[in-house]
């Protein structure tokens, strides 16, 4: 039997918020046990994405999302949110495997997964 | 999964103009469309204070004009009305408003809740 | 159909969603998580809505240690790590609604 | 002394603050601003607390206005816009106490 | 103004780890040393969470440590802790609880009241 | 008799939270009654200072906050959270007269007002 895909939405950027710590270790998690996961982020939660981020050494947001992307999650993100906080659209800005795109391909997300999980601020 | 036009509940809980979370689940219950789902636009708890009439409109406008478009409904949960004092004349045209069994239909009959 | 909610901060509308879920049949869990813990706590106002609504609750247990609320918990909870919260989530209920 | 309460967002503690200064027989001052606003609602649970404190309430009018909530206030609040924010602020309180 | 040493109150009313912001608290507490401030940290509301010993501190150690070291003393409000069901003997060591007439003395010997 | 001077905290970013336009028209009106304005960009607040933030038109955040700090407001931004989320250390990432230093620098700010308004999440 195919595995359960799980899709996240996430509203809020790292550091301020505990969402994105909590949202690495359930992932992280699911992906353990086989599932796949599809994150849509939108509103600050375009931030989580962002390259060169230098936080104190227990809180890696750049290696843990790339370690998220390189096992096979999805990223897409906000293309409107991301213009407005001054980063590139081709993604350039955002660590390799977040793809800079819509809200067409957030409810392509929604029609691809068993569960969903919102993460707001 | 293989994609699946689903019915979609955009649940709207946050209060309007204090952040902007409440004005994005407008925006998502659009977006919804652009991929053949049913968006239902649900507000509850604080979210109900985005249905007032005498609101000012300009954040959500478009994106209520174009989800009404699609004849998209806007419901509202009768328990938080009631229990902010909004009465059902203080809400933009159209609102229909949930009772009970209406709210926990809402929830079973979407497959899949957004909350903003 | 089963529903789980996601707590992760406050307790709005909590008994309103929950009922009116609850009357009519359906089976209904709640997940504190993040700041949601507090709601268990014996410093929680809410924690009576809770205790009453009675449905199992689910608490982060990681969110309650690093909270250093473990001893205070004043609500029957069972307390989940990572592995469980993703079972809850993907296999033991229906659908997710987040708060 | 005079202190002026910035109040944005929630009303947690606004009695044990303002009380506690009111019976040290201090001048207080609330000023809802953004969704502080809500605080003055019809709506709202803890307008009565509010009303109770027996202070002067100022609430910041384009955010009253852009909510569309002028019709519902409970509470005897002084609308004011920036200028008078600023000076409330500036020049006739002496002491800010954001929450 | 010129610049000028003043008392500084920390006034912490959010909850720790849900946001950082309660822990920046401690961080600006700290901070206000660098230019001899006197540096007075207050825990109200929610605040007051963070002041439980059974916490884990690894957020907010260096910071505590270093405020400490400076003669610096934690306050709670008493009301705040019996709202809560807090008792004295969950908190840190060297905490002192302000009842209401140390909470008004507070914010009035204070010059500066900054919020987290 | 001299002018009083108004310091500001900021942590929350633009967009998400109401601050960052209630500040600009709170600033605006003090510097047009003559008051000095100083303010400290800190945790998520130094996201108010980036550079090519393209928002809705009626948002245009880069200008409201080069136009503050072009009449004279006094812009400090925490070091450690520019780092954190990726941006120059140098300042290069954020608009002209946005100074990026320390808590220091804070409670120089702190030090140097006559009245002091927070702006929190």
């Amino acid at each position: 039997m195919e595995k359960k895909t799980l899709g996240i939405l996430i509203m809020s950027g790292p550091y301020t918020f505990q969402n994105s710590h909590t949202f690495y270790n359930f992932v992280r998690t699911a992906l353990d046990k086989g599932y796949g996961v599809k994150v849509f982020l939108f509103v600050d939660g375009v931030n989580n994405a962002k390259l060169n981020q230098d936080p104190s050494p227990d809180e890696p947001m750049n290696e843990r999302f790339q370690e998220l992307a390189d096992l096979g999650v999805e990223f897409q993100a906000c293309g409107l949110c991301t213009s407005a906080r001054g980063f590139d659209q081709s993604g350039a800005d955002f660590i390799p495997g977040v793809e800079v795109s819509g809200l067409t391909e957030f409810a392509e997300i929604v029609g691809e997964v068993d569960r969903f999980v919102t993460l707001s601020i | 999964m293989e994609f699946t036009e689903k019915k979609v509940m955009i649940l709207v809980r946050s209060r309007p103009f204090g952040t902007i979370i409440n004005f994005e689940g407008w925006r998502a219950a659009v977006g919804m469309f652009g991929m053949d789902h049913e968006s239902f636009l649900m507000f509850m708890g604080d979210g109900v204070y985005a249905l007032l009439k005498s609101m000012d409109v300009k954040h959500v406008m478009m994106f209520k004009n174009t989800y009404e478009s699609f004849d998209g409904v806007l419901h509202a949960s009768k328990r938080s009305l009631e229990e902010r004092n909004i009465s059902p004349d203080e809400l933009f045209d159209g609102v229909e408003i949930l009772d009970e069994d209406g709210v926990a239909k809402a929830f079973t009959e979407n497959e899949v809740i957004i909350t903003f | 159909m089963k529903f789980l909610i996601w707590l992760s901060s406050e307790c709005q509308s909590l008994e309103e969603m929950v009922g009116a879920l609850k009357r009519a049949n359906h089976e209904v869990g709640v997940l504190l998580i993040q700041d949601g813990v507090y709601l268990a706590d014996r410093g929680c106002s809410h924690s009576d809505e809770l205790k009453k609504l009675d449905v199992p609750v689910y608490a982060s247990k990681p969110h309650v240690e690093e909270r250093g609320i473990m001893d205070r918990l004043v609500i029957d909870v069972k307390l989940v790590d990572y592995p469980e919260i993703v079972d809850l989530t993907m296999e033991q209920y229906d659908r997710i609604i987040s708060t």
